[in-house]
């Protein structure tokens, strides 16, 4: 079967790691002068997204299922890390309370709720990263998925999931620092966040936590089991009649996936400094899916392609043109989609072949 | 290094919150260009580099760093929603920069790096829930507020206060929304129910920002006039009733440190150059502008004095300057990095301005860190002295946070 | 009448029909045959416009077709019956049978009771959602959709497929009967032989996108078209 | 020989249209069974209640007389050993040929099993063997989309075959196939009954006596007669509604 | 207050038998001195303008509550404004600049109190209603007599029966016997809402043990009855609210559930429509201020064709390229989405924009103990007739039949003739039309801002897929289902867990019907 790194995962993977030892480097070598401290925060959030992507990739582009609702899993990896953080702030917050969070204190909590506890515990809180979105995946997939929800349906319920999280967050009561969230941390691990070798680790990280998304949801993908997630995407119902247990097969992958946007986010919470339950509204969870579509659905790499697009012409044009930049992101959507049915990765590679070999030569039709 | 000193504009200008703040960019454009034309600031130009965070949380994170370390501003203004400076908070101290953040909050908050020119809660509302009870004899409270940090501290403070002012639990109705509700038909006619009990009812309203309109289009629908039951809003300003038919509202309150309707010679300059500068004859100014007004001029009196753009000395020369405000009076940027400001009522006129009918005797002083709270009574903030923002004069020590 | 001349069509890079030629005269049935995936279909959609051809004429009564849309082609007078039915599922039988109106004057707007005589299913299932029909009746109806529209060309793709031996025989006669009339012209692909030799006024043979046996009813007799089509 | 399928007077209606009416069936294990009659008798609905895709509203469906196949969906009905081939033929169109008879093949079906899945040379064997059967070697490495009508008849007979299932049910195997074709696929499922039991439906009739097997007629969701296609179409009740004259 | 009341109405009671003339010049110098001092000073001044008893009394102080009392500033003369500036002591017209004289909540009760008592004997009996509301609304024991006097020669039926319940509490705030008071609770207990309550609490525990128990009861009455009508109340919440989702929705009804368009500009769209009404009162504000009651009419059908014909743009433009590649309409319409509601943020400035309610779409009326605002109850109206028109063009014409037939296979639709560029764009054309005539009424009571669409997308989205994608009988029956449900969760709940629980509920909902409410079912959609 199909090898498990192709050319196109090749290249990026190159690519990857070339980032990975310049950008810390070119960072902490020369005092920020070559790649400045922004430009490595910056790029950390871009590898973040680029992995949520990846993320979405595999149980959209593979698997058929649209979700709307990916953000939610981002953003609990990432109030898991945040609530770490949080604890390891300690008794240096505003109120010098050594047990409770500031927001806590100034609402009166008496005590730390149950659900905080062990979040002191750096592995613990890693665990949690994987295990509450994943939790999450598989309590909401074992019943969607059982009752053959599927299609729109399916997005809508993963989109009313999101949003009804976006809105319990936001209750004060619920002990996650409200709208406001989490934030204030100090560092991770006993490194401060906000010196530059932190910042230049995390990214790392981040690049690392990529690579190792994209080589699992590649080798999924290339398994037998992936191309009955393709079966499962293209004839559902066709599937289940050869003897493959759809709901299965959806509930692994749509959990793997969950886990892998919480990584996301734990790793987006430090390099960003806040996580607030903005991260868990719909509109976006619906970015994700335009990254994936810009970037190629089904492709993996063309989705942290997209990722990696999206966010920098988002920096860019809100920077350049802060008044205009809606319609250079609206329009670059629109020619995305009109002219690049493939994507930006099909645009790439169809330069590519293009230099390469000239038009393919005209196949016989066969009998 | 640099021939000019740059102004870093951290408002949205576009997605939510764009409604708001795009107003107080094109106040801070003026601002510079006015300045421009008195010829700088120690002989520099400034000049305003404009981003558009987009009302996206760790946008604003984002680009603030990039103001900062790309572009090398030397000063930030911007900002509203609290979790925008909290986000925001972490680059400033980082990176020893300088934000002027203009905009009524829940206060509990007291940053080296920051200079809060809007009111706190004991500047805004403290000083109208006094107003009613005083001068329309309010026993009942309605607290109702969009459900988020800002209103729910300061309803928290206000509960405190009217307890301790012997106003029974069961008089106060507490009531939060989600963001951008629009559908008041329910909560407006428990309104009208709880105001039926025979005593005086007032609303406190913290609600935010687009959930206004349709929430005073419901009031003014289902009859509920200012005369029966007043609704004072901290959130509500001129330009938020711009978008509004006003006739049914007459007499609806809201308390701030500025209204447009303020009859003094510095405001009505202010007014004429803002609508001159914008180009259009309708526009409204409202009190976060006369906050970066307040904040703008301090910081450029502050350059002056210290003859650098160096945040550090910009830091220490702040506190103590005394700029004129635009109702006439003089504020004075204190240790704590709060302003004094004078507290006004204002009651809504049909024109959509706001008549003043109740101000506070002198100016207030913000206090970050309320009286009214337990665990924050014991809280100070002095920056010139203590060098702390959150000094505890129980233990007699400052909080971790300053390392 | 409509006339085919040296049509090259292409799926993407690969070719499916080569110079086929082929012409279909009012008051006679034409049947192509051939193995599967011979290009028969891909004919048919030349034919109805749902494949562009890359060279080559067709002319229908004169015009030529090739730039036509495929509604301009309907309006033109040419109906299809697909392979796969393509019945519009949500629809009910009633329904289906109407969409056919939008090319017919306002006053001709009525389903002609030829299709009811034929497909007596119908006429009882007229309420009921075109998709739960089983695959003959869908087949029937597809049938019977076509003839709504009055074509002059009427271009049929395994019409007899999936349906009863009883139905098979009276489609059959409604062809005879459509082909009587004079005015139209049927172009039939069919895999079943005996029931296209039945019909079959003229009939081409393809093999690869080529064809490779053109000729009359009579040609048709004997072993030698039929040995064509066995492997 | 034992009972390997039985239908036990079965009904099922949509909508108050009754398209099963009290349908009993028995097929015997290595049995070859051609199922005819009138288009919408319900031939393809059996088809449906016995893979589990539609319950019944009543009566009872059992396998080898002790599973009852109305509790079990479908991936359970075709883990027992029961393959489908359906009217309309449905493949996995962006799969290629050779891919959507891989995934046909019998094997274990768990997540885990696939996920750490191996082709062996066993079975890229049989993946050829089937696809010379089914004369699409040439279109091995096709995307199944591509493929014309009758030759995704073909790919589905492939894919039925790769499952290797214990009961083959078979809906117009025969349909947009050339006479010669026809018989051929006759041949091949005559030579599946034995060790496989074997239902057909299909209306050509040259097909059917090709089979030669026993034969029952459907009409209205219910058994109209049953016996050797001589006889049954002997039956004018069965000409009447079904052959025509 | 009330102790300034009853001395006021001491002494006016002997003026306003007495000829007032010789007040003349003293009601010329407390009209004058309207405009200056505190507002507790022109309170005072507006009782003494009360206490005048000058005939012109009525038309200053009602001018006063109206805002059309002005001032000259350069000369001090106290102008009415409106219909054109004239002196309001002499009636003569008068030039130049006058500024409006600003009132208070406080002095607005003054005056009101003050007229209150100046209109019981007016000849209109809207204004001896009115007069007879303030007295009940602000019970007074001193009123009695004054009261019982108009009580007694009052005619009309309706504003007798609310002199009696003004009496009443008058009598009940007063020293009068317990027969009385007891009579008086009844007539209040009839009345059987909040204000009944209110007045009568205090009573159930009277130290008299039967007006304690007539209080009693009619409080137990009181209070069924006003369950009951809380019920009511609520399914009418529950039922606007609906109507206002449904408007949402039912444009991507079409557009999504039909043609299955993943439609993320529909906000945008509805957007419009709210924007194109704000036009068209601009114009009218400008040009014929009194069309201004026309405004609706005139904006909805324009409306619909602004929408519209950005929907046929966008169908042309874009959406044609992408049938059969359904998921990246979402990519491209967002793209659209975006561009909408920067290019309206551009044109008309990011804030809200000021869209007025004629007066037809003002005030409320009440049914029993319920309130109907007509706003309210014109939308929920004017959605069903949508809602009506749109499924019979679906259901009933040979366009909705072909867009129908369109959208679920495009190349056999064209086989059969049908030109389906055309039936394509006016499909997506009435989709968006709905959606900008969604936009009007949405202008009623929420902001016209960039942002409107925004707020609405999320449930639209959910109204539709809830209801059964495909099935616009569902689109209704979700809207109301939804809005009912979270219209009666909300009082115990609050706002934001009533949404929180029914998001929840929907996910559940969904697993027990997977299609949605109204689910197409069949061979057809299972496959
Ligand atoms: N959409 C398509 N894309 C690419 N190739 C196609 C497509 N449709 C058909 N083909 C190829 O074109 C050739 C002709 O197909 P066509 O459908 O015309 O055959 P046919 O003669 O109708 O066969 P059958 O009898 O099986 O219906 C076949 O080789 C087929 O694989
Ligand atoms: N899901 C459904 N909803 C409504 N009606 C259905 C459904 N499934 C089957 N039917 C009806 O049941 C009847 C039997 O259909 P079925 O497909 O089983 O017939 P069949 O014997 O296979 O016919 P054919 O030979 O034409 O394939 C038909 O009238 C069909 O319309
Ligand atoms: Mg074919
Ligand atoms: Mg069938």
């Amino acid at each position: 079967m199909t090898s498990l790194i192709d050319r196109r995962m090749g290249i990026f993977l190159a690519g990857l790691f070339v980032l990975t030892v310049a950008v810390p480097v070119g960072n902490l070598a020369f005092e920020g002068k070559v790649v400045p401290s922004y430009i490595v925060s910056l790029l950390g959030k871009y590898l973040c997204y680029a992995l949520l992507a990846v993320a979405l990739d595999l149980v959209w582009g593979f698997c058929g299922i649209l979700s709307l609702g990916h953000g939610a899993f981002f953003a609990l990896g990432g109030y898991a890390m945040g609530m770490h953080l949080m604890r390891e702030i300690g008794d240096r917050g505003v109120y010098a309370n050594p047990n409770l969070p500031d927001f806590m204190v100034f609402l009166s909590w008496k005590e730390l709720p149950w659900f905080w506890h062990g979040f002191d515990n750096f592995w613990f809180a890693s665990l949690m990263v994987m295990l509450v979105p994943g939790a999450l995946a598989f309590l909401f997939g074992w019943f969607a998925f059982r009752s053959r929800v599927t299609g729109v349906y399916l997005s809508i319920i993963t989109q009313a999931m999101t949003y009804a999280l976006q809105l319990a967050f936001f209750r004060n009561e619920m002990g996650f620092g409200g709208n406001n969230g989490l934030t204030d941390f100090k560092d991770v691990l006993g490194f401060p966040l906000q010196s530059d070798s932190t910042r230049a680790g995390l990214f790392v990280c981040t690049a690392t936590a990529l690579a190792a998304g994209l080589l699992i949801a590649r080798a999924i993908t290339t398994s037998k089991l992936g191309m009955i997630l393709v079966c499962i995407r293209d004839a559902e119902s066709r599937t289940r009649f050869m003897g493959y247990r759809v709901e299965g097969y959806k509930l692994f992958i749509f959990v793997v996936s969950a886990m892998m946007a919480g990584v996301a986010g734990a790793l987006y919470t430090p390099q960003v400094g806040i996580i607030n339950p903005g991260e868990f509204s719909p509109a976006n969870s619906i970015e994700i899916v335009i990254w994936v579509a810009l970037g190629g659905r089904g492709t993996l790499v063309g989705a942290a392609l997209g990722a990696i697009l999206v966010a920098l012409a988002k920096t860019l044009f809100t920077g350049w043109f802060p008044e205009f930049w809606l319609f250079a992101l609206g329009g670059l959507f629109i020619l995305v989609t009109l002219f690049l049915p493939k994507g930006v990765l099909g645009l790439i590679e169809d330069t590519f072949a293009r230099k390469k070999k000239p038009a393919p030569a005209l196949q016989e039709a066969k009998a | 290094q640099d021939d000019t000193i740059k102004v870093g504009v951290l408002h949205s200008l576009s997605g939510t919150m764009a409604i708001s703040e795009t107003t107080l960019k094109d106040v801070m454009l003026m601002l510079i260009d006015e300045q421009n034309k008195k010829g700088g600031i120690n002989g520099k130009m400034l000049e305003a580099v404009v981003v558009d965070p987009a009302s996206d949380w760790p946008l604003f994170a984002e680009k603030a760093r990039e103001l900062i370390e790309a572009n090398g501003v030397d000063v930030v203004f911007g900002c509203w929603t609290s979790v925008s400076r909290k986000s925001v908070l972490p680059v400033f101290e980082e990176l020893n920069s300088i934000l002027f953040y203009p905009v009524q909050y829940e206060g509990e908050e007291s940053q080296k790096n920051v200079f809060y020119t809007g009111a706190a809660p004991n500047q805004q509302a403290i000083p109208a829930v006094d107003y009613l009870m005083a001068e329309e004899g309010v026993e009942r409270w309605v607290l109702a507020g969009t459900d988020y940090v800002y209103p729910r501290t300061t309803n928290k403070i206000l509960e405190a206060y009217l307890i301790g002012k012997g106003v029974a639990p069961e008089d106060i109705m507490v009531n939060y929304t989600p963001f951008g509700h629009s559908d008041w038909q329910t909560i407006v006619s428990d309104i009208k129910t709880f105001g039926s009990a025979g005593k005086k009812t007032a609303v406190v309203s913290t609600i935010n920002g687009d959930a206004n309109v349709p929430f005073y289009k419901e009031l003014g629908n289902q009859g509920v006039s200012a005369e029966d039951i007043p609704v004072v809003a901290f959130s509500v300003g001129e330009e938020e009733l711009a978008g509004l038919d006003t006739a049914p509202l007459v007499g609806h309150l809201a308390a701030w440190n500025y209204f447009m309707s303020v009859d003094t010679p510095e405001n009505a300059e202010f007014i004429e150059k803002w609508k001159t500068f914008i180009g259009d004859d309708k526009r409204v100014t409202n009190d976060p502008m006369e906050a970066h007004y307040i904040g703008f001029n301090m910081w450029v009196k502050a350059v002056e004095a210290a003859g650098t753009t160096d945040a550090d000395a910009v830091i220490d020369a702040l506190p103590g300057i005394e700029v004129p405000n635009l109702t006439g009076g003089t504020s004075v940027m204190l240790a704590n990095h709060h302003i004094t400001k004078p507290v006004l009522v204002g009651e809504i006129q049909d024109d959509g301005q706001f008549d003043v009918v109740w101000e506070t005797d002198g100016l207030v002083e913000g206090d970050a860190w309320s009286d009214f709270l337990p665990e924050s009574a014991v809280l100070t903030s002095d920056w010139v002295e203590l060098k702390c923002g959150n000094y505890n004069t129980e233990t007699k020590t400052c909080g971790g946070a300053s390392n | 009448m409509l006339d085919i001349r040296e049509i090259d069509v292409f799926y993407g890079a690969a070719q499916a029909l080569r110079g086929v030629s082929m012409t279909a005269h009012p008051g006679r049935v034409t049947s192509v045959l051939g193995r599967n995936g011979v290009g028969k279909t891909t004919l048919l959609r030349a034919i109805t416009g749902r494949q562009q051809i890359r060279s080559g004429k067709m002319d229908w009564e004169g015009r030529d077709l090739s730039r036509l849309r495929p509604e301009a082609r309907a309006r033109a007078g040419i109906a299809f019956v697909p392979q796969g039915r393509e019945i519009f599922p949500l629809l009910t039988v009633r329904e289906n049978l109407e969409t056919g109106f939008s090319l017919l004057p306002r006053r001709e707007r009525r389903v002609p009771d030829e299709v009811f005589e034929l497909f007596p299913v119908l006429a009882q299932m007229l309420g009921r959602r075109g998709g739960d029909l089983s695959g003959g009746q869908q087949q029937q109806l597809a049938i019977g959709r076509a003839m709504v529209t009055r074509p002059r060309l009427l271009v049929l793709d395994e019409p007899t497929e999936g349906i009863q031996p009883s139905i098979i025989q009276d489609i059959g006669r409604a062809i005879k009967y459509l082909r009587g009339k004079g005015d139209m012209a049927i172009v039939l692909v069919e895999q079943y032989f005996d029931f296209a030799r039945d019909l079959a006024d003229d009939f081409i043979v393809l093999e690869r996108g080529q064809v490779i046996r053109a000729g009359t009813r009579a040609d048709m007799d004997g072993d030698s078209v039929r040995n064509l089509l066995t492997v | 020989m034992s009972v390997h399928l039985l239908l036990d007077s079965v009904s099922r209606s949509f909508d108050g249209y009754k398209a099963i009416n009290d349908l009993s069936l028995a097929v015997d294990k290595g049995e070859l069974r051609a199922v005819i009659g009138p288009n919408g008798a319900g031939k393809t609905t059996m088809m449906d209640i016995i893979t589990g895709k539609t319950r019944p509203d009543s009566g009872g469906v059992w396998w080898n007389q002790t599973v009852d196949l109305t509790r079990i969906d479908e991936a359970g009905s075709a883990r027992l050993g029961i393959g489908r081939k359906f009217q309309k033929p449905t493949v996995f169109e962006t799969h290629s040929v050779e891919e959507n008879i891989a995934l046909s093949l019998k094997a274990e079906r768990s997540v885990l099993a696939t996920l750490f899945h191996r082709q062996t040379e066993a079975e890229a064997a049989r993946i050829t063997e089937l696809l010379a059967l089914v004369r699409l070697e040439g279109d091995r490495h096709r995307p199944a989309a591509d493929l014309s009508h009758g030759q995704k008849q073909w790919l589905e007979i492939g894919m039925l075959l790769a499952q290797d299932p214990e009961l083959l049910l078979v809906d117009e195997p025969a349909a947009g196939m050339t006479d010669a074709e026809t018989m051929r696929t006759a041949e091949l499922l005559r030579s599946l009954a034995g060790k496989h039991t074997v239902i057909v439906v299909e209306h050509d009739m040259e097909f059917v006596r090709a089979l030669d097997c026993r034969v029952t007629v459907l009409h209205q969701g219910h058994v109209l007669t049953e016996g050797s296609l001589d006889h049954v179409s002997a039956n004018p009740e069965v000409i009447e509604v079904y052959l025509g004259r | 207050m009330s102790f300034l009341r009853a001395c006021l109405l001491a002494l006016l009671l002997p003026l306003l038998a007495a000829p007032a003339l010789a007040q003349t010049a003293e009601f010329d110098a407390l009209v004058t001195s309207l405009p200056e001092g505190s507002y507790g000073e022109r309170g005072a001044v507006v009782g003494a303008i009360a206490l005048t008893g000058d005939p012109r009394a009525e038309a200053v102080l009602t001018a006063l509550l109206d805002g059309t009392l002005g001032v000259i500033e350069a000369t001090g003369q106290v102008v009415t404004l409106t219909p054109a500036p004239a002196d309001a002591l002499t009636g003569a017209a008068v030039e130049g600049p006058a500024a409006k004289i600003r009132v208070n909540n406080g002095l607005r009760r003054d005056i009101r109190a003050a007229l209150g008592i100046l209109t019981l004997a007016d000849p209109d009996p809207a204004k001896r209603l009115a007069a007879a509301d303030a007295a009940f609304r602000a019970p007074d024991a001193a009123q009695y007599d004054l009261l019982d006097a108009a009580f007694a020669r009052e005619e009309n039926p309706a504003v007798k029966s609310r002199l009696a319940e003004a009496r009443a509490v008058a009598i009940l705030a007063g020293d009068f016997s317990d027969a009385d008071k007891r009579e008086a609770i009844d007539i209040i207990a009839d009345r059987g809402d909040a204000d009944a309550q209110r007045i009568l609490t205090p009573f159930a525990a009277s130290a008299d043990l039967e007006i304690a128990q007539a209080a009693t009861a009619a409080l137990t009455a009181i209070q069924q009855s006003r369950m009951l009508w809380g019920y009511a109340q609520n399914i009418w919440y529950g039922l606007s609210l609906g109507s206002v989702l449904l408007l949402a929705a039912i444009g991507l009804a079409i557009t999504f559930g039909v043609m299955g368009v993943i439609n993320m500009a529909h906000g945008e769209l509805v957007m419009l429509g709210a924007y194109t009404t704000y036009a068209v009162q601009e114009a009218i504000r400008q040009n014929a201020p009194g069309l201004f009651d026309w405004s609706l009419l005139i904006a909805a059908p324009l409306a619909f064709l602004v929408a519209g014909a950005v929907g046929v743009a966008i169908e042309r433009g874009i959406v044609r390229h992408l049938y059969g590649r359904a998921l990246e309409t979402l990519l491209a319409t967002w793209g659209v989405s975006l561009i909408l509601q920067q290019s309206v943020r551009s044109i008309f400035g990011p804030n809200n924009r000021e869209v007025g309610n004629p007066s037809w779409m003002s005030g409320s009326f009440d049914v029993g103990q319920m309130t109907v605002t007509w706003n309210r109850l014109w939308i929920l109206l004017f959605a069903l007739a949508v809602f009506a028109v749109l499924l019979f063009v679906m259901k009933r014409t040979a366009v909705g039949l072909q867009m129908r037939a369109v959208t679920q296979n495009r190349p056999m639709a064209a086989s059969m003739g049908i030109r389906t560029n055309w039936v394509d764009a006016l499909t997506f054309g009435l989709g968006a039309g709905i959606a900008g005539l969604a936009g009007v009424a949405l202008s009623q009571i929420d902001n016209v801002s960039p942002n409107l669409g925004q707020s609405y997308i999320v449930d639209s989205f959910m109204v539709v897929v809830f209801g059964g994608a495909g099935n616009i009988w569902g689109t209704l029956a979700g809207a109301f289902s939804l809005g009912i449900v979270n219209k009666f969760l909300e009082p115990y709940a609050g706002a934001v867990l009533a949404k929180i629980i029914v998001l929840v509920a929907i996910i559940l909902f969904i697993q027990k019907r997977p299609r949605g409410l109204f689910a197409v079912k069949g061979r057809a959609v299972e496959g």
